[in-house]
């Protein structure tokens, strides 16, 4: 008998996300038909300090085996560390701080979806590829939104024409899509998670520019793209996942994720099952109160991930590839199609610093 | 003939083009009632506010036991031995009565810093507190909570809380309005004793009351002092029967 | 029969009970004073009638059974209030106050100011800077434009320059004799009610002690009640 | 109707009987949870001492609480890290003492609340709850953006503080640190509310003009209950952190003013226990509903509008009757 | 900086104080006129938006979707306040605060419930999409033309209600004393559900409006609440043309403060700095404009002085 603690973000403004993490999860534990695993889901409101209360009550009164979860990387800043330093493994499903890669990495903390500088550096690289030599780049002022825009500068290889910080929560772009018109800049690249990146887009869209826009998956994703709606149409964006990527686990997921939940999966709900798998995976090798050998199991990452190839660097982050794709309709539904790679067997920038 | 104890000197207030107050000089000397009537809005209260320092005179002064208190706060003005009862009733009335006097005692003790020690059981605040409770006849209603007050007996609280203050000076806005006869009867006496105490600068409409108290009497009429004297000349001067008294008085 | 008539009421602030059993009858063109001590309950009775307070009891008002209608509703059958401490709308102008209420009838703004010049001067102020007299004359001006057919005056003279009370007796003289107006006083001042009013009654802690015609008050009763 | 001297036995009472149960049942969940309880309560009954005494409603005191989980979190960071805080004009050591880390965060507290309370209270009403909500967002978004302590990431402390003669890794121990300072605060201002200054403030609340007359001033009394309550939010702020091991701009945010608010009107406006017994019913309440569904904040809030709408005065309201009676 | 591009910065930021408008007039009316404090006007906002996109995604309709959206937050609006809201004017701010606190999770938990955790789909229709070209080449959004149009048409109505009508003069009176204009006859509880269906319908129609360019989900109402409230305690409570020349202050600060700060600072720090800190700085400049405003004059701009 397994116990997971899954604490995520089922209540709020950003609980689609949650839920789709959730779904993918326990989808794979479903299919695999063991029912030594028990998941116990616990809601965060994306409240830090609820975060770290249902993480003592996993630890404390569930005493579970391996926590998982998390959506946000201040969340996860302030749950990750004290739950590792107490011996319990974490896998994250989603949120991937820098802190956490480099110095701060930790033998029983493993990434499962990327380094949070990953999309944009790979947004940086289709960039250089796609011939762009000025971008205009932005994002809201807080720790994710800094570590993207030096993600992408940190790949791209052309000039800025400007760069802008917004204030996380913000609306309306006006002020911002003006700047852009009146820069010189051939592309543009933004990372604005949520509510914000569909505001930004509905307005570029209406101001009439043209200039093409590059971005990570995270306002492109299945769930946010039928609210953006044309405005997203035909702009690019980086992800390591797509539902058309080509692999027999990918195409089983996709099926068996509409099947059960009557929708199509998003990157979370692919990124919710692959940690499930890798856990999986690591169980049939060993059990969990054998920590030394679950950890190597876990660094192995024996599973067929719905992406394809996937290892863990030394700092237990993947490396993997990212793709870019192109926002499409198929019908009536807006979605993504690969368009091909753009950073191949990606590692992250961080695992230098890390030392265990 | 004694010093004023209060005085103001030409003060002036204008409210846009309305001139409530128009050079107002009058003072007050120890022991003594001056009555100020006039006509409703004629700048009664506004010249009461100016000389309680919660209205800034646009021009002239008032002295307070022979010191220049134009510039100073109402605060400071009460420190200095200015006791006031409001026109309207300003008290706590979520606290008992009991509470709103002991306040006054506090005011008058200026030792308000004290976190720890229960003010109600400070014998000197109780005993100033209960003393003037006593003197307004409102000692039985000590644990009454003041919003269960009738109108007439907030009034008489008012009252009983300047006193605590023992000021060297009153300055009374209306205090018998509300009053019942019985009740402005007997405050009339207790003003009566309270001027040798100290002297009152008394706004009345209580015609009465005005004229069984006021050692002097002076007339307001558009902000303006019209007439001063003693009763028998206020009640004789044309000016003031017309513009305040009417026929019958 | 009897405009108003309240019957036995008692009513309670809470858990203090301030009313015991209070007695009033006004007929169709009547003047009554409501008299009594400080906090004997001649307000309270006021905001029974008004439907500002719960009682037991009945009070019917031309026709009417109050018990059950709530405050502006029983407004609306002719009652016009003119409370105790005046209760002007502090935010509005002298003007806005005056039609906030009004209805159509006799009672317009030019006979209000008519009645109270003052409110035609100051008719853009805001009322929370008028002089206590001038709120006083606006609260009955404001009384007034709602037409109603009884008037209840709860110390509405308080606070008047004696010149301004004699207008405003000489005004509620007026309303009675021409405009055949029933009203209810509350008014400290015995003997300008003497000269106005048909009838009195009396309450003391919350009864009814004394009903009668205004001639049939004694100076012993007043003595003992009014304390005058 | 009972008591609400029992009443307020009893609610004191859990907070010994639940914690010394859990401990034996060996259940250190229970004692987390009613360690955040008292904490929150902590952090209400400061701010009750503006609200409640002194009627300022402010909707700022999340500036407090963060500043108190800020100090630790800063003072905790740099000690675990071994870098002074600052090295000029004079140098500051972290430490990961609580002593120092508490008297660090009132101070600090009480600081913001004077300068705050100075401006603030120019105002008053609906102005002052607006006012006090800018300030706390000056410093919400301030610390989003302040890189060097993790922005809205927050800083993570890896071990608690140390007290002297306490082992404070041990919940049980941690926990009776913070009720004995819970106890000790509402001794405080049990005795406070009774004070000459509790009356001259509580006057100060209905009448200010009332007060000013008998030679008061009313705006110093405001401001030192104000300065007075941040400080005791304040530290409620760092050992909140200290519970957590953890601080992020979350502590500033409106909604976390809003929750302290809350757990006030809960328990009850101005009595002693309210905020007490207020955040104790929010914390088994998040607790227990959390599991319900995942819709469960619906029925959080039909809760809480049933208690405003039907509870008069608070839950202590309801149990024990209307009259406020403050110590 | 070109002078076209400040230009059209500041018509940015006027289009934006505009939008805040649209927010906060219905707060307005209900805060300065019934003195409730309402938390939950963002939730009716969201529930317009909702509404909106609802109708929108099966009629294609704008126009009918804009009705939906006041059809919706209106009569949410008069059941809320016939449910709850009326129990709560004699209570204090606080209560008021809760009370609307917890209907704001209600709301938002039960919009959930029905529509899901993700975003909706609501988009401006052709017609009014697109810029066009001002005097001077500036290309503008025609559809923020559109919405400058509307607030000030809006405002206009909204300012004359209040102040002109007899309705207005007695809404303002039961906030002064709810007992005594009832005493003189007026039937102020359904004045009062009728002003709060009003404010209600107006925070839909802002919600419609503003949610088909921005993003229709849950939890939309709430950054935008703490807004309107700055601006209509700027401006002043109870008053309209302060709540319209707050929105307008708050939209010019946020707007150029964004664009400016970082640059004034690029002339003391390097561009790094100064980018980051006059980012935060500009993020805390309409608090400190609400702030400033309030020291100065401690009842807004506009405000009835205590
Ligand atoms: N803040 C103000 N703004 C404008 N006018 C004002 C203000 N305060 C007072 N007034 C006006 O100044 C005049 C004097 O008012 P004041 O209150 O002093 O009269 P008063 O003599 O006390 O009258 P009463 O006997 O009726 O109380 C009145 O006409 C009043 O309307
Ligand atoms: N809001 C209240 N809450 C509790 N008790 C009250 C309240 N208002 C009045 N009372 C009490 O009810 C009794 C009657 O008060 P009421 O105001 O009716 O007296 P009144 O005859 O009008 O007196 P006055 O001549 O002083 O106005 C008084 O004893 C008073 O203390
Ligand atoms: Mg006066
Ligand atoms: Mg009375």
């Amino acid at each position: 008998e397994t116990k997971v603690g899954m604490i995520t973000t089922l209540s709020g403004g950003g609980a689609g996300l949650g839920i789709d993490v959730r779904d993918g999860f326990l989808l794979a534990i479903k299919q695999s038909g063991r029912d030594d695993i028990e998941v116990i889901v616990e809601d965060d409101q994306r409240k830090p300090d609820v975060a770290v209360q249902l993480a003592d009550k996993m630890v404390q009164a569930e005493q579970v085996d391996v926590l998982t979860g998390i959506i946000w990387s201040n969340l996860a800043m302030a749950v990750v560390p004290s739950v590792t330093a107490q011996g319990k493994f974490y896998l994250s499903p989603n949120a991937g701080p820098s802190a956490l890669a480099g110095a701060g990495c930790h033998p029983n903390y493993f990434n499962v979806a990327w380094q949070n500088d990953n999309l944009h550096e790979a947004a940086g690289a289709y960039a250089n590829s796609a011939g762009y030599s000025k971008s205009f780049i932005l994002a809201p002022n807080y720790p994710a939104g800094q570590d993207a825009l030096t993600g992408y500068k940190r790949f791209f290889e052309g000039e800025l024409a400007g760069e802008i910080y917004t204030t996380l929560g913000q609306t309306d772009y006006a002020a911002e899509i003006a700047q852009i018109r009146a820069s010189d800049a051939d592309s543009v690249f933004f990372f604005l998670p949520g509510g914000m990146g569909i505001a930004f887009l509905k307005q570029y869209r209406d101001s009439g520019i043209d200039i093409p826009v590059v971005g990570p998956a995270f306002s492109f994703d299945q769930g946010i793209l039928q609210a953006v709606g044309d405005a997203a149409l035909g702009v690019v964006n980086t992800s390591q996942w797509s539902k058309d990527i080509d692999n027999p686990t990918n195409a089983a997921f996709v099926e068996s994720f509409q099947a059960e939940y009557g929708r199509l999966p998003s990157l979370y709900a692919s990124q919710g099952f692959d940690t499930a798998n890798l856990l999986i995976s690591a169980l049939e090798k060993a059990d969990v109160s054998n920590a030394d050998a679950f950890r190597d199991a876990l660094r192995a990452a024996d599973f067929d991930s719905t992406r394809g190839d996937f290892e863990f660097g030394p700092n237990h982050h993947p490396i993997q590839t990212i793709y870019a794709r192109e926002v499409i309709k198929e019908g009536d539904v807006y979605t993504n199609k690969l368009i091909g790679p753009a950073l191949e067997n990606h590692a992250d920038a961080y695992a230098g610093d890390c030392q265990m | 003939m004694a010093d004023p104890v209060l005085a103001t000197h030409g003060i002036s207030k204008s409210f846009g083009a309305l001139k409530a107050s128009d050079d107002v000089s009058i003072d007050l000397r120890p022991g003594e009632i001056h009555a100020i009537i006039g006509p409703n809005g004629a700048g009664k209260s506004t010249l009461i506010a100016q000389i309680c320092g919660t209205l800034m005179p646009d021009a002239g002064s008032v002295h307070l036991l022979g010191r220049d208190v134009t510039q100073q706060s109402t605060r400071a003005r009460a420190k200095a031995g200015l006791g006031r009862t409001f026109q309207i009733s300003a008290l706590a009335m979520q606290d008992t009565v009991l509470q709103n006097a002991v306040l006054g005692a506090l005011g008058a003790s200026g030792r308000p810093w004290r976190f720890l020690s229960p003010a109600l059981e400070d014998a000197d605040l109780r005993a100033r507190a209960e003393a003037a409770l006593e003197r307004v006849g409102l000692q039985d209603h000590a644990a009454t909570r003041t919003a269960e007050l009738s109108h007439g007996q907030r009034r008489q609280l008012e009252v009983a809380v300047a006193l605590t203050l023992e000021p060297s000076v009153f300055v009374m806005d209306e205090p018998m309005a509300g009053l019942g006869s019985e009740g402005s009867k007997r405050l009339t006496g207790f003003l009566d004793e309270l001027r040798h105490e100290a002297p009152i600068l008394l706004v009345e409409h209580d015609m009465d009351a005005v004229f069984t108290l006021a050692d002097r009497i002076s007339v307001l009429v558009y902000g303006k002092v019209i007439a001063s004297g003693s009763i028998d000349e206020i009640q004789s001067d044309r000016q003031v029967r017309e513009a305040y008294l009417g026929e019958d008085a | 029969m009897s405009l108003l008539s309240v019957s036995n009421i008692s009513a309670t602030y809470g858990a203090s009970q301030a009313l015991f059993g209070v007695d009033l009858q006004i007929a169709e063109g009547e003047v009554v004073a409501l008299m009594g001590r400080n906090g004997m309950g001649k307000t309270t009775t006021v905001k029974c009638i008004c439907g500002m307070l719960p009682f037991k009891g009945s009070i019917t008002f031309s026709g009417h059974d109050l018990g059950r209608l709530p405050s502006h509703k029983a407004a609306r059958l002719g009652l016009g209030l003119v409370p105790e401490g005046r209760r002007c709308f502090a935010g509005l102008t002298v003007y806005e106050n005056l039609i906030a209420a009004a209805r159509p009838g006799y009672w317009t703004h030019e006979r209000v100011v008519e009645l109270f010049p003052r409110l035609g001067e100051r008719r853009n102020q805001i009322s929370a800077s008028l002089s206590g007299g001038e709120q006083q004359m606006l609260a009955i001006g404001r009384a007034l434009m709602t037409n109603p057919k009884l008037l209840i005056l709860d110390e509405a003279t308080e606070g008047l320059a004696p010149i301004i009370k004699q207008e405003i007796w000489a005004a509620i003289a007026r309303l009675k004799t021409e405009a055949g107006l029933s009203i209810l006083m509350i008014d400290k001042s015995l003997k300008e009610l003497r000269a106005i009013c048909d009838r009195a009654t009396i309450i003391e802690r919350g009864r009814t002690v004394w009903r009668g015609e205004m001639a049939a008050l004694t100076n012993d009763v007043t003595e003992k009640y009014v304390g005058v | 109707m009972i008591a609400e001297r029992y009443l307020n036995a009893a609610i004191l009472a859990i907070f010994f009987v639940v914690p010394a149960w859990a401990w034996w049942a060996n259940e250190p969940f229970t004692i987390t949870l009613m360690t955040r309880a008292a904490i929150f309560a902590l952090a209400a009954v400061g701010l009750n001492v503006a609200l409640g005494l002194g009627g300022l409603v402010s909707l700022g005191h999340a500036a407090f609480f963060g500043i108190g989980g800020y100090a630790m979190g800063i003072l905790a960071f740099h000690a675990q890290t071994v870098t002074p805080v600052m090295e000029w004009p004079f140098v500051i050591e972290g430490t990961k003492s609580m002593p120092v880390i508490w008297l660090t965060a009132i101070v600090l507290s009480a600081l913001a609340a004077l300068v705050i309370g100075h401006l603030s209270l120019r105002t008053s009403g609906v102005y002052f709850i607006m006012i006090t909500l800018a300030f706390g967002q000056m410093f919400f978004f301030f610390s989003i953006s302040w890189s060097a302590y993790g922005g809205e990431d927050g800083l993570s402390i890896w071990v608690r503080n140390d007290f002297p003669g306490l082992n404070t890794l041990q919940p049980i121990q941690f926990y009776g640190l913070c009720l004995a300072i819970l106890c000790a605060v509402l001794w405080f201002t049990s005795r406070l509310a009774r004070s000459p200054f509790g009356l001259a403030l509580n006057a100060a609340r209905q009448v200010p003009q009332r007060v000013e007359t008998v030679g008061l001033n009313a705006t110093r009394l405001k401001l030192v209950a104000f300065v007075i309550s941040g400080a005791i939010t304040g530290l409620a702020g760092a050992l909140f952190a200290d519970l957590n091991r953890f601080v992020s701009p979350t502590m500033f945010s409106w909604q976390m003013s809003g929750e302290i608010m809350v757990f006030i009107i809960i328990g009850g406006v101005a009595r002693l226990f309210g905020p007490v017994a207020g955040a104790l019913v929010f914390v088994a309440l998040e607790h227990f509903l959390g599991g319900l569904s995942d819709y469960w904040l619906v029925y959080l809030g039909a809760l809480l509008l049933l208690i405003v709408l039907f509870g008069r005065g608070g839950l202590i309201g309801i149990v024990s009757g209307r009259e406020k009676a403050h110590g | 900086m070109s002078f076209i591009l400040l230009v059209e910065q500041i018509l940015n930021g006027l289009q934006f104080g505009i939008m805040l408008f649209l927010m906060a007039a219905g707060l307005t009316l209900i805060f300065g006129v019934m003195g409730l404090i309402n938390l939950a006007h963002g939730s009716l906002y969201m529930i317009g938006a909702f509404a909106a996109a609802t109708v929108a995604g099966y009629t294609g309709s704008f126009v009918l979707a804009l009705a939906a959206a006041l059809a919706a937050a209106a009569i949410v609006g008069a059941i809320v306040e016939l449910v709850v809201i009326r129990r709560l004017y004699d209570k204090d701010h606080l209560d008021q605060v809760l009370a609307t606190f917890a209907l704001i999770l209600i709301f938002s938990e039960g919009t959930r419930w029905l529509f899901g955790s993700f975003p909706l789909f609501l988009d401006i229709p052709d017609y009014l999409s697109g810029p066009v070209t001002l005097p001077g080449g500036i290309q503008y959004p025609l559809y923020r033309l559109f919405l400058i149009v509307v607030g000030l048409l809006i405002a206009l109505g909204l300012g004359a209600l209040i102040t002109k009508t007899r309705i207005g003069i007695q809404i303002r009176a039961g906030e002064n004393d709810r007992e005594m204009i009832a005493a003189l006859g007026i039937d102020i509880s359904r004045l009062y559900t009728l002003v709060f269906a009003l404010g209600a319908g107006l925070a839909g129609i802002a919600g419609a409006l503003v949610g088909a360019i921005q993003s229709v989900q849950v939890g939309m109402g709430e950054p935008v609440l703490i807004l309107a409230f700055v601006v209509i305690v700027i401006g002043g409570i109870g008053s309209m043309k302060g709540a319209l020349i707050g929105a307008i202050l708050v939209g010019l600060t946020d707007t150029l403060g964004g664009i400016f700060l970082p640059e004034l600072l690029k002339l003391f720090t390097d561009p790094a700095t100064a980018t980051s800190v006059g980012s935060s700085l500009a993020s805390m400049a309409i608090y400190i404009l609400m702030g400033a405003i309030l020291i100065w004059r401690p009842t807004g701009l506009f405000g009835a002085k205590s």
